[in-house]
């Protein structure tokens, strides 16, 4: 299992003010680390140890059509794919932590209780890709209308196109 | 007798002015049975599932007291104002007095926290007097040593 | 001086031209901005394009004292009920005007969450194009709104029967569709 | 006798059936708008972690704590309380915000932000559009700094691409940002001002963010939602005489920013509604992820422009601007001296502003000049592949940050070789500071709770996508 276990030593470059400042191109190879399900929550509170203090973002991806993406050796692709931005203010860094989550039991840790702030983004993320965060204290929707059913941002889930009628429409009056 | 005339046209002028502006809207408003929609409560565009409460906090009740104190002594102004030529200087005087006696009133309602809403504000004590420059710091751009904290 | 020579004025108006002409200039919107029309709704009631000059300064925000409902931006399907309860609560005589092409068909967010139009919650009296409409194209589509106002017919001409089903209240009543939640297909 | 009461029986009958019809009708229209489970629930049916999230107690518990319910409890009962809906369409929350609130009298006690009242399914139309389409999508989700999204994503496209831009396109997209900056917090100056009672600060707002609006449309064409930062440069050059337009704007709005100064901060009234209101504290803001404004109120330096740099921000000089307490007064002159800032570095830009092209010259992925299309085939061909098909970015994954006006904007783009992005996430800063509300809110009064969210500046277009 391949794991960029957190350690304070590769956090040297600080981008310091100088005009010769890295390209944002090649600047952006930002830390990954690619955690197995159970010790996704364990890893995200060592990364808060060691000096992350804010949990910029949390969003789901699905990789129902297009399963051949790049991954580390060893890590089994999935259909869903949780993906956690944690940023670090001393060392200037961003760290992205990537989930594989099965389609058979769309379920995984949450992580409120490290990061408070991530309580809306999962919510977010129940609600528009049907993740559910086991341990998140108010696991409801929260754009979607309470009594709409399906996931709207998941592959097979239709666009809603209304076709576009180009005849003369009856209208409502 | 007749330098009552003008008051009573007055009179009468109001009265036909309230009774025509009470009809005038059922006269020229669209005639519609309210609908449920309509009678429902407006709380922002939400129909409220759950019935507000009976019971006020006593704060609001205050408030109300404190108006009824001064718009009792706005109405005994109005006799007084009328008046006030032929009792001059005693007339001032006693208003004075009156007035003095009301507000004692009002004092006393401030004392005991009428007007006094909401939280104390915790960062009031100790608190210099901030204009927009005063309580910012500027960082400029000079390099910093590299892995400054935050 | 026969009374062909009477120019039209206060005396010689109807009744009901009066109370058109008191209904155009004082109609008050009720501040119902949903998106990026919002914005630009509100630089139409700021100082460079003001609507204050047409009788609409004040936004009421309840509308029991609202005339006119601007729907300014995107209505999601989460608050086309919203939208329809607070068109209910507002006062007879009342407008529409759908203000963007998104409120008006749904623009360019052809989706799930996107009421499509509308039209299809409450009666729209005027649509105002652009995305977002500039202030001087909802200052136009206000004017195309007063112009019909004063044509608008309030009292019924004698003899002319009520259709069936509809209360005997001139002809100002707009027949509201009964959807609330426009179900757009999965 | 009988008959009478058969009539009376009758006439009861009928008024049951007329109650019992309006009872019916009236739980209708409450289902129509309600929302169950999302909303606020009095405190007896509410579980301790959602209580503690309403509260907005955030701090991280000592490991093994166990909240009770019972030291949360405010020392009210039940039904001493009244929880009201600070609703949809409600005059201060900025757009479609549904707060539900708690109340006591007028104290603030427990407070849930509802929000999706505009959610537009941005995220599931970006993944329809190819990349050449996308940033008109995105630029309608903060529509109060509209080139912010098209930069991030831009920024995020031109990362997978790999590709360099020209040095001017650098330089031009700065200067829209710093200028979208300005017309944002102008806009914010004249909404809080509004809504803590001084309309001719709105007024005042509205005039200066004209004379910016009316640069945005000589320069982009459109006054909002411009399109014009596109993936591979800028959609078009600077208008001619573009110095002199910027001068002025520069000049009126630093005047116009002590005209503020003297209109609000001196006022007693201003005062006291915005000292000691809404306090965060540092640790606070962070454990929330609070980002922008809000975070820099608190006396946290953290400015992307300046900690992260994108495009050439480490090339200009100005000030990150802190706050102390991290109360409304600190957030309002956070702001009020960011305008000035932005206008220090629109002078910088105007002097130090390169030549040459304003967009990339590959033709894979910008279409050639108009001009050349009569000419040569092949600039028909590039010019008909851009704007059908898109061009082709390579597989990945990238996430990039910028500093929008309300805080960290990121765009987290996956793709999967097609021209059209798989996954496109956006991170609203609006969206994670409004979770804040509950901290800010609570304890305070109803006109309070319109000042913090006004100071808060959520629009709703970004919270929602």
């Amino acid at each position: 299992m391949t794991e960029t276990t957190p350690n304070a030593s590769t956090a040297g470059t600080t981008a310091a003010i100088h005009p010769e400042v890295p390209r944002l191109a090649d600047r952006l190879v930002d830390q990954l680390a690619f955690p197995h399900r159970d010790t996704y929550h364990q890893m995200v509170s060592a990364f808060r140890d060691v000096g992350f203090e804010l949990c910029a973002d949390v969003c789901a991806v699905d990789y129902l059509t297009h399963p051949g993406r790049t991954l580390p050796a060893g890590v089994t692709p999935e259909r869903f794919e949780v993906v956690v931005n944690l940023l670090s203010m001393s060392m200037r860094q961003r760290v992205r932590i990537r989930v594989q989550v099965p389609e058979s039991d769309p379920s995984v840790d949450s992580i409120v209780d490290v990061y408070p702030g991530a309580d809306a983004m999962e919510r977010e993320a129940f609600d528009l890709m049907g993740i559910v965060f086991a341990g998140h204290p108010d696991m409801t929707r929260i754009l979607m209308p309470e009594d709409w059913e399906g996931h709207p941002l998941r592959k097979d889930y239709g666009v809603g196109r209304v076709p576009v009628q180009f005849k003369e429409a009856p209208g409502p009056r | 007798m007749d330098q009552y005339l003008p008051i009573l046209i007055l009179g009468l002028l109001g009265l036909a002015f309230t009774v025509f502006s009470l009809f005038s809207s059922a006269l020229l408003a669209p005639k519609k049975k309210p609908t449920a929609a309509k009678l429902a409560p407006y709380e922002c565009g939400i129909v409220p599932g759950i019935e507000p409460p009976q019971r006020f906090p006593v704060r609001f009740y205050l408030v109300s007291m404190i108006f009824i104190i001064f718009d009792i002594e706005i109405v005994f102004l109005y006799p007084w104002a009328i008046v006030f030529h032929q009792i001059a200087t005693f007339g001032l005087i006693e208003v004075i007095v009156f007035a003095a006696v009301v507000f004692v009133s009002f004092i006393y309602l401030i004392s005991n926290g009428a007007l006094t809403w909401g939280p104390p504000k915790t960062l009031q004590s100790g608190m210099p007097s901030r204009t927009s420059e005063s309580t910012i710091t500027r960082i400029s751009a000079s390099p910093p040593t590299p892995g400054e904290a935050a | 001086m026969g009374f062909e020579d009477l120019q039209h004025n206060f005396l010689t108006g109807r009744i009901e031209d009066l109370v058109k002409w008191a209904r155009r200039n004082s109609v008050w919107p009720a501040t119902f901005g949903l998106a990026c029309c919002a914005i630009e709704m509100m630089s139409v009631g700021a100082a460079d394009y003001d609507i204050s000059r047409l009788g609409m300064e004040v936004f009421r925000a309840s509308p029991r004292q609202a005339d006119l409902m601007v729907v300014a931006g995107r209505v999601s399907q989460k608050m086309a009920p919203v939208l329809r309860q607070v068109y209910d609560q507002m006062m007879e005589p009342k407008w529409v005007i759908s203000m963007g092409v998104c409120a008006s068909s749904g623009g360019m967010f052809n989706n799930y969450a996107i009421v499509q139009g509308v039209d299809q919650i409450v009666p729209v009296d005027v649509y105002a194009p652009g995305c977002p409409p500039s202030p001087e194209t909802l200052l136009h589509a206000i004017l195309t709104l007063h112009e019909k106002i004063r044509t608008g017919e309030i009292t019924r001409r004698p003899g002319t029967s009520v259709p069936a089903g509809e209360q005997a209240t001139g002809g100002w009543v707009p027949t509201v569709p009964d959807a609330v939640r426009v179900a757009t297909p999965r | 006798m009988s008959e009478h009461d058969d009539r009376e029986q009758a006439e009861i009958g009928l008024e049951d059936t007329e109650r019992a019809h309006r009872e019916a009708e009236e739980r209708a229209l409450v289902a129509e708008t309600s929302e169950g489970a999302q909303e606020l629930m009095p405190r007896g049916t509410t579980s301790a972690g959602e209580l503690r999230q309403e509260v907005g107690a955030v701090l991280r518990l000592p490991e093994g704590g166990y909240v009770d319910p019972g030291d949360i409890d405010i020392d009210r009962r039940d039904d001493q309380t009244m929880i009201i809906n600070m609703g949809p369409q409600h005059p201060s929350t900025h757009g479609v915000l549904r707060l539900m609130l708690e109340l006591d009298g007028e104290t603030v006690l427990r407070t849930k932000p509802i929000i999706g009242y505009l959610h537009t399914g941005m995220e599931k139309t970006g993944e329809e559009l190819t990349y050449v389409q996308g940033a008109t999508n995105t630029t309608r989700m903060d529509y109060l700094s509209p080139l912010h999204n098209e930069l991030v994503f831009s920024l995020a496209t031109e990362a997978l691409l790999g590709v360099e831009l020209p040095p001017r396109a650098v330089w031009i997209r700065m200067l829209m940002a710093e200028l979208n900056r300005m017309s944002s917090h102008l806009m914010w100056m004249a909404t809080n001002g509004m809504d803590l009672g001084s309309t001719s600060m709105m007024i005042y707002g509205f005039r200066e963010r004209e004379m910016v609006l009316s640069f945005f449309e000589k320069t982009t064409g459109l006054r909002m939602n411009h399109n014009y930062i596109r993936p591979g440069g800028v959609a078009a050059d600077l208008p001619d005489g573009w110095q002199d337009d910027v001068e002025v704007i520069c000049e009126t709005v630093l005047a116009r920013t002590y005209e503020y100064d003297e209109l609000l901060t001196g006022q007693p009234i201003f005062r006291e509604r915005t000292e000691a209101v809404g306090n965060i504290s540092a640790e606070e803001a962070l454990a929330l992820s609070v980002t922008g404004p809000i975070l820099r109120s608190t006396g946290v330096p953290w400015d992307l422009r300046r900690t992260m740099p994108y495009l050439d921000y480490n090339k200009l000089d100005f000030d990150v601007i802190v706050g102390s307490y991290g109360d409304n007064f600190d957030r309002y002159s956070v702001r009020l001296n960011e305008i000035r800032e932005s206008i220090r570095m629109v002078r910088q830009i105007a002097e130090m502003m390169p030549p040459g092209d304003y967009r990339v010259q590959d033709r894979k992925v910008t279409p050639p000049p108009r001009a050349r299309i009569d000419e040569s085939m092949e600039a028909l061909i590039h010019h008909f592949k851009v704007f059908t098909e898109g061009f082709r970015v390579p597989e990945g994954e990238v996430y990039v940050a910028i500093e929008s006006p309300r805080g960290e904007l990121g765009c987290y783009l996956v793709s999967d070789g097609t021209s059209k992005p798989y996954r496109m996430h956006i991170r609203a800063p609006s969206f994670v500071n409004l979770q804040a509300l509950p901290l800010l809110l609570r304890g305070g009064l109803m006109a309070d709770a319109v000042a913090v969210i006004s100071s808060v500046d959520p629009v709703m277009g970004e919270v929602d996508r």
